[in-house]
């Protein structure tokens, strides 16, 4: 039997080693050809604690999580307690033979006979790898390339570890669905949201990244951490989120592209340095991971309810743009796109991203670098206009920039409100050019703006639309609407600031009914939206509880 | 050689009398004597009146937000470690709303000069206590008179052993002079907190209470001696020390990052086929 | 010659004593029976720059500053420069005869024979006093009232200084309007806006005010200060905005309702501190005293464009209230609601304040304080419900609050998602639950929601709305297009958060066109009110060079 | 009298082995032994793994945000002084996030207890370096080794002369429990950095690492002589001194606030007749 969609759950206490399992299991599934969807839920804690690691795994292209398993791998009996009901008909349970759950529905695996204790992860991969039909040497060497050929006796224990698995799962007589074979799609990659950021952002030429460590953002960080002496960037862990904001800002003035990844707690300390960006007009990029709040709230879920938040962050009145990924791909060309954009018109940039994308693997094709453009500085050297005035008005807002130290030009940067030459002024006239003269720059934002992306029918009876991680479980719905013979469309925003209603009023008056899918109590994008265009959206599909948004999320709401 | 006409002559906001003008004025004689034109300057301030300093003389600035002169200074220094950095604001900037950053520079010791202007009050908000505030003294904020036990910079700085610390005051302009260019020289985070009057806001701590208490360490001082910096660094009251209390050599922040070791962000390209061979490794 | 409404206007250098001349004559105005509105102009330094001090008075109710100047009183000669044009035919300009302005329309005062430097401001009130027609005794004992007599020296001075004055005044030929006699209408009170909301805050029971100095919000608390001892409140200057919030937090957790006044850059750090409220349900009274951004912006003007900030700050969601009080009297009333509402709901409530009104004196008839229903703190001592469980779920979704250490039970509040004890959870029903209860709250905030004040024709050809300090130019805008046989409404929002459609909609739907005046470039509220309602306004008046909105600012902005 | 039973046992969520089990237990005994019953307490806190224990013990909890425990603490103090506060959170917490407020507690000298669990690192957060993570230890955060100085606590409470610094290690139980039940009686600001092995992120400063190194104070050793408090307070590396190492008796905050002298804001009535009384000013 086959099936070409299956969606597995590993859960266990932090610790326990699902990670290694998930990743291994992720990797493996990938070089053999099939498209992913990683969801990660996790408690705020080191060690216990229930944790899962969902993998749905298909030989067709998939961009969702899924809610029903159909193979449930338990490292502890809780998950067996808590899981059980969403394990679907003719799917299986994995687990301990110790646990004594009997053989209806699950395979228990004698781990204690098959292996050392720490083994017992290899071996749950054995297990699974060869109920999903994949072959054994790209699981070794999935495996080997996980943890090196250094230490040869644990090369070979591993390798014995897994063949033990084989061989014991090869003489079960178990009825599971085989993934179809599928053909080589090529070299891809596994990558997360965060990881695609990072990538992105050295792409970009990144050159600074200043943080405080917080999650779901950390990562960013450490991967950029990680290529720091190989990209030659400086990245360094501030004393608090406030230092790193500032420290962003000095080195993008002193000519350092920068990065400053957080999430809401921690970006709340930012919106001063924000606002300060947009009065010295210095580009910054500021990826806001988010998570469920107010306060410390569920610090390892997710949730998107901080679009309105960094909307308005910081006092008075300056242009920005947020960019909202909502797949891996997206995070990595919205965030080179997120550069581009600081770096012409001089603003603070913000990438909205969220637990959910960041922690996502997914199967990526590798991105074509060689022919990437380089991104344009801004930054000039030889000033058309002496002398030299950082805040020369201009016709399009934009300044010419030069940077500290690299020419014989001094560049004055004020926080106070300025003449052309940065210095303090208390002059009202002055003021009102300046603050035209900035707000002119989000004509330049405007012409950049990405539009929404629409797939569809011409004239859908229902079109829903999104912003962000949940882009994924849009389109899943979408099609499993279209299924059901229902007219569909979907709408996807990635990039919510500034919205250009040309680009989309057209799909909502082609469309019946408007519902807006988002990650938040408040319906910010539908809110947003009916200040810019006066459209309000006929329904919203809210989730709030720390979860993804799901396909089946989605059509149950809709059902009511 | 750099004239001190190059530095400029700029029209100021503060009150006639006022300390500022003759930091202002130690502070271009200081870089004279460093030999530094203004391109290779950059000065970092915060909000306040001494935070205006930098607007009165050639250089690049950032004048940035109150309490934040040095993590923008560092992100700056980071990105070109050849620019002369130099933070300049006041006690309430620096050791109030920005303490946080105080400890951090001290504990990284990147190679700043963060010149303090401590006239032991808030000026520019008008007068109410800062940091520096002596116990006791009243402001409308502060009706009852200050409650909270001075922050003493030096003994903070000394304890953590900062690399440069040392004290020195407005109406001392030629020691004041050297201090700075020591501090520029020195190879690591230098403080020098300038004590400075302010005529408009604290009636106690004025000149002359300064000149009366003021006086420099003498040239048998060790200041490479911790122990005897952190008896020093107590002494305030009657008298007053000026001059280098505390000095040692310890490896920069920007020595120890490798990356750096190659020269500046800013110059730096973007290898896109190391990055190809990152990528690889997700494969 | 009488004029019923004259503006003076003093410009000098700070330090000059142009305050205490205009201190001077706004009270002795006021107790003659007048009615003033005040407007201060001032630079970011402490002495020096060029300051204005603005009087309007008039013999009926005034509530904007005017733009033409009927009595220019000048400090220095940079004052006579600048102001010069703005002096009406048949205005007056009041000089040094050092000067050497020549005796056209200005009143050239031999300062130097009349009196010592030092008396110099008293001759010059005394001048301006004798022009205006006020009696001598009441002026001088305004003086002595100012000064105090303990000094019976510098008493007997003054009253010399005041008498040369009056009596060089008597002997000049000058044809300025007096001031019409107005009947006695009983004791008030001299208070600008920020006197105000400290004093609403003394009526409402405030007990701790924590905040870091910053312009124009700083008086709030040195008013507060100033009374801490007599009214039972500690008053505390933190390390930091961050501090102040959490301290106030902190304080009003333990029992005492809190005030933290700030201004943009400062509530910019604070907004992580707001998140906290609204997820430990700790009421908090924040005031947000505006002045032109972003970052430091210009320090010492007005303008009203944080109202979108304020209203999105913080991370994650949650209720509150903002409040924008647009006369000294709503500053105090608006303050006392302010406590009400944030006690009642546990939640963080905002006042929306900005320097024109903060510093602008006004006549005040006193507050009735002995009819005042005492504000109730919402804290129980005896719970009805035990175990007693701080987040009970309730319909209402306020919650028994009791406060540590005044009963046996414990009092669990935390910034985690929480179960109903406090403590934390990882539970996502209960996360769901939680959220829906604070969010449950916004319906009570909404039932507190004061009204827009309309005034003007039933079906007005023009309707103009606003908010906070800009309403007084507002009603004397339209009063003026009436007087030109235009119909007119105006739409004053004294609360522009939650905004409650049923209350306004109407006024739009029988309006000709609907035109929003803010002191901002984004046109904030109208943009809000699109959101909420849909509705576009058809035009917007914005004014964002720092200088408050005036009656003659917005007919000149309509006529385009 | 109280028993530790009162104050409940907990499920935490800390990992196997933590030394924050032990710092826990003494706390436990050390309010046992101060005689205090649950509700008389506060307990305030931060974000982090250290920043838990306050929801695993009986009392009232207020547990806030990352690094700003201290200013709730001292909100809430002032509003009710009879409460008996307690802040207790990490190393990241108060030294990194909340290092300002560090500053400004020493200088108010409020009333507060402040319990620290010094792991040397950011648990929660996997293991990033922490204020007082020694220099050179590597993490993902900090791959090439932390180039900063350590932040020594203890050395600039003593500079700034709090009144009441002590360290523990959670290794030694009872030393710890009396060094809370002290620093609950001192009238003042009572600091204690407690040692405590993360067995999951420091490898380095282990259980035994510290125990190899960690010695109490003799009897002879003066806590109120504060030269020598200072020397004892740069001692680290080969040997760790535990106990008071400083102390000194100064009025609190709140004894220098004359409306306090009437007891708490809490109980305080608005007296409408006195505001009747100062609104006549503006008239
Ligand atoms: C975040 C923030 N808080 C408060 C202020 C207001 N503010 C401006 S200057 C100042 C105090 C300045 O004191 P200090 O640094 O000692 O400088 P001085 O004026 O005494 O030279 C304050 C509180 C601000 N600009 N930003
Ligand atoms: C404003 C903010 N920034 C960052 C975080 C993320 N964060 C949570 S705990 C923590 C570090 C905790 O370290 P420490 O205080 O030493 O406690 P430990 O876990 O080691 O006991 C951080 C950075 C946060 N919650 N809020
Ligand atoms: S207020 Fe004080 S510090 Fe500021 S300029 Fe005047 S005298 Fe100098
Ligand atoms: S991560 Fe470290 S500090 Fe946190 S519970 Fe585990 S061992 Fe303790
Ligand atoms: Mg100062
Ligand atoms: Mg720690």
């Amino acid at each position: 039997m086959e099936k070409s969609d299956l969606n597995l759950l590993i859960g266990g206490e932090a610790g326990q080693g699902l990670l290694t399992i998930g990743d291994l299991l992720t990797k493996c599934l990938v070089r053999a050809g099939y498209s992913v969807v990683v969801t990660q839920s996790y408690h705020s804690r080191i060690r216990g604690g229930h944790n899962t690691f969902a993998l749905r795994v298909s030989s067709k292209q998939v961009v969702a999580p899924r809610e029903s398993v159909d193979l449930l791998i338990a490292l502890n009996e809780e998950t067996v307690n808590l899981h059980r009901t969403e394990v679907v008909e003719g799917g299986l349970i994995l687990a301990d033979e110790a646990y004594g759950i009997g053989s209806g529905g699950c395979l228990q695996v004698p781990y204690q006979e098959l292996s050392e204790e720490r083994f017992a992860n290899i071996v749950a991969f054995g297990v699974v790898s060869h109920l999903l039909g994949l072959d054994q040497k790209l699981v070794a060497k999935t495996v080997e390339d996980a943890f090196g050929k250094k230490d040869s006796q644990l090369v070979e224990k591993n390798r014995l570890a897994l063949n033990d698995a084989f061989n014991w799962s090869g003489q079960q007589a178990v009825d599971f669905p085989k993934l179809p074979r599928v053909a080589d799609s090529g070299q891809r990659l596994v990558m997360n949201g965060n990881e695609a950021i990072a990538m992105g952002a050295l792409s970009a030429g990144v050159k600074f990244c200043a943080f405080y460590p917080m999650t779901p953002a950390t990562s960013i960080a450490l991967n950029l951490a990680a290529q720091a002496s190989r990209m030659g960037l400086v990245v360094e862990q501030a004393e608090d989120e406030i230092a790193a904001i500032n420290m962003a800002i000095g080195a993008s003035f002193a000519g350092a592209p920068s990065i400053v990844p957080t999430s809401g707690g921690g970006f709340a300390l930012m919106t001063e340095g924000v606002s300060l960006a947009g009065m010295t007009e210095t580009p910054v990029v500021i990826v806001v991971a988010q998570r469920p709040g107010p306060a410390t709230g569920l610090p390892t879920r997710t949730e998107q309810a901080d679009l309105e938040f960094v909307l308005h962050a910081g006092h008075g009145e300056f242009p920005r743009a947020i960019f909202s990924p909502g797949t891996v791909e997206e995070c990595f060309w919205l965030t080179r796109k997120a550069f581009e954009v600081a770096l012409k018109t001089q603003s603070p940039v913000f990438i909205l991203t969220d637990q959910f994308l960041a922690d996502s693997s997914r199967a990526v094709i590798p991105f074509d670098l060689k022919n990437l453009k380089p991104i344009d500085s801004g930054i000039e050297t030889d000033p058309s206009n002496l002398p030299y005035r950082r805040y020369a008005i201009t016709e399009s807002g934009i300044s010419p920039r030069l940077v500290p130290g690299m020419t014989e030009h001094l560049v004055v940067a004020g926080s106070d409100e300025h003449p052309v030459d940065g210095h303090l002024t208390e002059d009202l006239n002055i003021r009102k050019q300046m603050v035209e003269k900035r707000l002119r720059k989000e004509q330049g934002i405007i012409r950049e703006a990405i539009s929404p992306v629409y797939s569809g029918d011409d004239r859908p009876d229902i079109l829903m639309i999104t912003w962000g991680s949940s882009v994924g479980a849009v389109l899943e719905a979408a099609a499993q609407l279209r299924n059901q013979s229902r007219s569909v469309g979907t709408l996807h925003f990635p990039q919510v600031w500034p919205l250009v209603p040309d680009q989309f009023m057209a799909y909502f008056q082609n469309s019946g009914e408007v519902v807006c899918i988002e990650g938040n109590a408040f319906g910010q994008l539908a809110r947003l939206i009916r200040r810019e265009t006066g459209f309000a959206v006929h329904r919203n599909v809210l989730r709030y509880d720390g979860l993804p948004i799901t396909p089946e999320y989605i059509i149950r709401e809709l059902g009511n | 050689m750099v004239s001190i006409e190059e530095y400029g002559q700029f029209e100021t906001a503060w009150c006639p009398g006022c300390g500022n003008f003759s930091i202002l004025e130690s502070v271009k004689r200081g870089l004279v004597a460093s030999r530094l034109e203004p391109h290779q300057l950059l000065f970092v301030s915060g909000i306040g009146q001494a935070a205006k300093t930098p607007h009165y003389l050639n250089a690049n600035v950032f004048n940035g937000l109150h309490g934040r002169a040095l993590p923008v200074a560092t992100g700056a220094k980071l990105a070109n470690p050849n620019l002369k950095v130099i933070v300049e604001s006041g006690d309430g900037c620096n050791y109030g709303e920005g303490g946080n950053h105080f400890l951090a520079a001290i504990r990284r010791n990147i190679d700043l000069t963060m010149i303090v202007h401590d006239n032991q009050v808030y000026g520019l908000t008008k007068g109410q206590a800062s940091p520096t505030t002596q116990e006791g003294f009243v402001t409308k904020a502060q009706p009852e008179g200050v409650a909270s036990t001075p922050f003493n910079p030096i003994a903070v700085a000394v304890a953590m052993q900062a690399s440069f610390v040392a004290r020195g005051f407005s109406g001392m302009g030629d020691h004041l002079t050297t201090l700075i260019e020591k501090a520029i020289a020195h190879e690591g985070f230098a403080l020098i907190d300038v004590l400075q009057p302010c005529v408009s806001f604290n009636k106690v701590n004025t000149f002359a209470w300064y000149k009366k208490r003021c006086y420099t360490l003498s040239e048998e001082y060790d200041p490479t001696d911790w122990q005897a910096a952190m008896a020093k660094a107590t002494e305030w009251g009657d008298s007053i020390p000026l001059g280098i209390l505390y000095r040692q050599q310890r490896p920069t922040f920007e020595a120890r990052l490798a990356v750096l070791q190659q020269g500046g962000l800013v110059d730096r390209e973007t290898d896109l086929r190391e990055l190809e061979k990152i990528m690889d490794k997700f494969s």
